[in-house]
């Protein structure tokens, strides 16, 4: 809408990252390869973790029905078949105990994978994602690192009510010692998570469920995706969306609708929340002059509000041309009625009609 | 009480039973029809537990209950149109369409509500218990939970309290054999899930879960003894569970074969077959409680029940979007409904 | 510094609080009671309890060593010869035990308090507080009140390390269904908590060590400060310093500091996080058109970048003349070393500078 | 082994309980004077338990330590400059300066570290049995606990981990009879904790925790089933903190005469009277192990240890708060201190 941007209206390309043209939800850092097939997220974050498994011995995965049962949502599949039930291990219900289990085989010099069932039981081993994991490497003045990666689906839209539907990264994002990653497509749902498998550090990979069955392109080889890199899905001019989990491709649908009203909203998705990468952001809304930051988890206090903090300290402050604004879930817990679930979270059109008041009213 | 003698008891017994199953059948095929949404956890296999526990407590009396939750609201008394309701999302429904299949609970019947998370209601019997006591009540509370739970810190945690504290709580597990997909063999290291209750030094005893009779008896011991200030049980009723985990079972984990063992000692037909003297256990001196045509009237009475709950459910409007930020916080002032003040 | 504020360099005062106008960390919004005695804040947290329990007998306070022992920071002191050893127990260590104990005992009618030795154990009872007592409300559709206290004291300064010394009140006030307190000053300390244990809902009251042995007046009668409103502890007209607990007082003291350099800082304490009164807040920034926002723990996802977000989301974004600002603790694990704590987190001296220099550079 | 029969060994266990007993003299009388910030925890008069167990233990086993940890650290191996270094919180200690008492350790060592969190060392002592085992590896890894820490949901689902996937782990309880003022006559409904251990299906022994003797007896073989793939133990040693919980603690729950009770029984002087005869139950037809000048050497080694510990770590310069950002991350590619890969 707006054109007066004073660093001009050219495409906003983030450092690090190559820009998407296309509005799919694909893309990622990887260098190129090959015309990749498509997976599903779910394949791919299977791929990423036989790969790794593979690769490197000291690598295993556990969690509850993670062998036979193939995991509540199916994500490891038939690993127990290729990798045999000790390097895929069914554990009891006893979330504490197994993060634990991993915090010392980590320490023990394994490479431990577990998976919670749903991020909502990561309440039950808080203790050792945040007391132990994440602060063992300072207390211990750096004479020990814990590597180890914790997977769990997070996020609404099942009918699976509030104990079952959270998006609790703003908790991870808090605790210096871990780092957060939430993959939105599935080439990044396999080279984030094969970067955080690497990481010496432990590391909180929040997938999302309904991106589950979500399918994109993803490059055959064991390909990384650094840690720590904003992708600029999608480049604009006149508004920065940034979108996390499964509000990027949402945010990417609205971009595509709004651009048939002639709003011009460039999608950038953080991917990883610690370490942020806030330089894009930043970047982008200087050029843009507009950020509209968009979560699924309830307003107060979620990851977003880093974000439109670190944006009006930043330079880009002073090149605003509107208020920051976040469009956020509700601050309600998650309800079972599909309507009530539906408006308790950012839909596509929530996202387009708060993108164009933005730019049309300032 | 001898439930398969006495012929109140007997039918309150089997309609309660026949209650559930039609009910999980119902919500079933609706689910499958895509009538429901989200996901269901179904108890068909598992009545005579909240049954047989159900009728050993009085007015008043507390439970706690779980994911698998439908059979113990039914047990514990709750109408079915307002559970029905609920799995439809509707206005009308125990929690206004907010909380699902994973929360239904009828709290003026003293369910202090299903639980999403695995063991989540263990420590919250031990606090209601806590409650009773501390008031000088005569209450007591059932903690139902599966055999997976057994193995939270929450279990663990929430039976020591009860244990040191002499709570009136009876801590009843229906042991079917398999967490989603592993089986006690693999996530346990003893025998009888029982065995566990010796280390907070609480009575511990094992009985068949398909026989309400037995469940019953074993249940009235521990209530009675709660209630007279003996302080807290342990009672594993051994139980299966028919259908998958939830809908996304596949039931890769377990055999045809085993299914269909226990689905040869469904706990209602033995029933039946006990309270018609049909058993060959049955003494011939003693009366059978029932005949064949009472058996038939508990089945149409639950059948009719269902059959209702679903017509009235299904009329009921929606649940809201419009108040959906209403019930996040309590009004001050609001009424707890679990007990009274002071 | 500046004095150009297009809405006059009065003074700010706060909807529904007295402003304060002397520099020490007094105040709250009782009414006019005869002249209060002076308590510790600690003492002042003791009163608020005992008045409680005698009013109602529902009330009982519960926590591992808070009988005879007295509780770890001496809180619960005398209560149990007072109150005896039902009404205040001693328990087992179980955090999530007894956190769900006091779930199921406030459902069923009671109002428990309970204390939690340290706040960082709260980690250990995440399901309880996070997943049921704030969910089942809603939940179970109105049919049922958790009416809760959970006392719990955060912060560093004892060289107690990094498991020993957390601000963790961003993860409590990212989820619906609870509120959250954070009290600075003793009469507070007594008056929130009466609130807390009065209202129907969970209530996090997350107290300070370092603040357990401040003392300040505090009113005799068990006069209610209400939840949700903002203090202004300190009007003044070039910079609005937004804190919460000890940062309170090191806020007030660097106002002070300021003033003698010509700076006039407004020092405003939320004291209740969640619900926020953040209008009190946003009214203060948009007359003075400066904000900084201080906080213990660690800046990333901490609650100032709520604060920061919802100011800029405010008409007072249009009133600012300088960048919202935080100065937080840094991203790290708190450390042992004394001078390695101190440099942990904010200080006067930081304060000071930081506002100076939002002042003078803008 | 004989620790009392064997002179090397009774030199070592004797050496071992007076450097621990001595570093935490020091350390108690460093903090009085205010040379010390902070909290300790001191464990003087429970020295036999970790002298004992650790002393079952071979190079490369692994321990997981305590709050009250100086004991197990020292008894590892670790050493004392380091140690004395990291609570003075000078850049020379075990953690630079960032961990203090609560997270001393010495990694090189096998200590996966002190911890502040109750019982959270025990799931982390399961996970590294696991990573043996998937190694495998041939060590065994003691966990330290208190009987406090035996409440804890960690606790419960560490141990049943071990127990279900046998693990080479050994559970090490020192029960000095008190949570931080709860007394486990209180905190528990049975009369010994190794009671829990049945629960999980591995023994549970009770041992007199102030005979470094009857310790090392019940950990050597504890550890030897957990080497030979036999699974986990739990040791229940009985014993007693002289000093308060902590700097804070008025020793107001319990009795100066319980106290005065325990200190009779120091397991020093019982341990020295055992090596040189002195002990009334000692045949006299076995020579004793060591001579009175035996004794008072290690009572003096032990002392100048500490003393050169201080000395040393006095000097040493403080942490450095320019680098207080540096640890929080491990550098890609950062060694994995606590074992090998692949
Ligand atoms: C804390 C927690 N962990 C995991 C789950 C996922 N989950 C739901 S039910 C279930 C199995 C529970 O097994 P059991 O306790 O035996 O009850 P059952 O389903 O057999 O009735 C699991 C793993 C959960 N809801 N909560
Ligand atoms: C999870 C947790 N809860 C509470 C505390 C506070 N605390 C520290 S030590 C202690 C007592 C521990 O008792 P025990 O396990 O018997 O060990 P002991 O101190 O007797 O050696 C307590 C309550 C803690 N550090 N961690
Ligand atoms: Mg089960
Ligand atoms: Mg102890």
């Amino acid at each position: 809408m707006t054109t007066t941007s004073d660093v001009g209206t050219g495409a906003v390309t983030a450092a690090g990252t190559e820009p998407v043209t296309g509005g799919a939800a694909a893309g990622g850092t990887a260098p190129a390869v090959a015309e990749p097939r498509t997976l599903t997220y779910s394949e791919a974050v299977r791929e990423a973790m036989a790969q790794a498994m593979t690769a490197d011995e000291s690598v295993f995965l556990f969690g509850e029905d993670v062998g036979t049962y193939g995991g509540a949502f199916g994500v490891s599949g038939d690993l127990v078949h290729r990798f045999g039930t000790e390097r895929v291990r069914d554990t009891p219900i006893s979330e504490l105990g197994i993060v634990g289990a991993a915090v010392g085989a980590g320490l023990a010099g394994m490479r431990p994978i577990v998976e919670i069932q749903f991020s909502d039981f990561t309440a039950q081993a808080m203790d050792q994602i945040a007391n132990q994991a994440a602060k063992i490497h300072f207390m211990l003045g750096g004479a020990a690192t814990v590597p180890m990666v914790l997977r769990a689906p997070g996020g609404s839209g099942t009918g699976a009510a509030a104990q079952h539907s959270q998006s609790l990264e703003a908790w991870f994002a808090h605790v210096p010692g871990l780092k957060v990653v939430m993959p939105s497509t599935a080439a990044d749902a396999k080279g984030l998570l094969l970067s955080a498998i690497d990481d010496p550090n432990p590391v909180i990979v929040l997938e999302h469920k309904l991106l589950y069955k979500q399918s994109g392109p993803v490059p055959e080889d064991p390909v990384r995706v650094p840690l720590g890199e904003t992708a600029v899905r999608r480049t604009g001019a006149d508004v920065t969306i940034v979108a996390t989990g499964v509000m990027v491709p949402r945010a990417l649908e609205a971009a595509e609708r709004l651009a048939t009203d002639g709003v011009s909203a460039a999608v950038l998705d953080p991917r990883t929340l610690r370490p942020l990468d806030d330089q894009t952001i930043v970047d982008s809304v200087a050029a843009t002059g507009r950020a509209l930051l968009v979560q699924e988890a309830p307003r107060t206090g979620g990851f977003m509000s880093e974000i439109a903090a670190r944006i009006v300290e930043s330079p880009a402050f002073g090149r605003l041309q509107a208020p920051v604004s976040r469009l956020c879930g509700l601050d309600v817990p998650i309800p079972y009625a599909p309507q009530l679930e539906q408006a308790a979270v950012p839909q596509v059109d929530d996202i387009v009609a708060k993108a164009g008041e933005l730019v049309r009213r300032w | 009480m001898t439930l398969t003698a006495d012929p109140g008891l007997a039918k309150h017994a089997l309609t309660t039973m026949w209650t559930i199953r039609r009910f999980e059948e119902a919500v079933d095929d609706m689910f499958a029809r895509g009538l429901m949404h989200g996901t269901m956890h179904l108890s068909i296999g598992q009545e005579a537990v909240p049954t047989g526990a159900c009728m050993a407590l009085s007015e008043g009396d507390y439970i706690t209950s779980t994911h698998r939750g439908h059979g113990h609201c039914i047990a514990k008394g709750a109408k079915l149109d307002a559970m029905m309701a609920e799995l439809l999302a509707k206005e009308t429904g125990y929690c206004r369409g907010r909380g699902g299949s994973m929360h239904i609970a009828d709290v003026a019947t003293g369910n202090l509500g299903a639980n999403g998370i695995v063991a989540g209601g263990v420590p919250i019997a031990a606090g209601a218990g806590l409650a009773v006591r501390m008031r000088g009540g005569s209450q007591v509370v059932v903690s139902f939970f599966g055999d997976g739970a057994v193995n939270e810190g929450a279990w663990h945690e929430g039976v020591n309290l009860a244990a040191i504290w002499d709570l009136p709580v009876v801590f009843v597990c229906e042991n079917n054999r398999y967490g989603m997909s592993m089986s006690v063999d693999r996530a346990f290291n003893v025998d009888t899930l029982a065995e566990r209750a010796r280390g907070y030094g609480i009575p511990g005893v094992t009985v068949d879960g398909n026989d309400p009779q037995a469940v019953h008896d074993v249940v009235t011991d521990a209530v009675q003894r709660a209630r007279s200030g003996g302080g807290p049980s342990f009672v594993e009723a051994l139980t299966y569970r028919w259908k998958g985990h939830s809908k996304s079972d596949k039931n890769l984990y377990r055999t045809r074969e085993e299914i269909e063992s226990w689905r040869e000692r469904d706990p209602i037909a033995a029933f039946e077959s006990a309270v018609t003297g049909a058993a060959a256990a049955t003494a011939p001196s003693v009366p059978p409680a029932l005949s064949e045509s009472d058996v038939e009237e508990c089945r149409i009475l639950a059948r009719d029940r269902v059959r209702e709950a679903i017509r009235t459910a299904s009329a009921a409007p929606d649940a809201d979007a419009a108040t959906l930020t209403d019930a996040v916080y309590a009004p001050a002032g609001a009424p707890i409904a679990g007990g009274t003040r002071g």
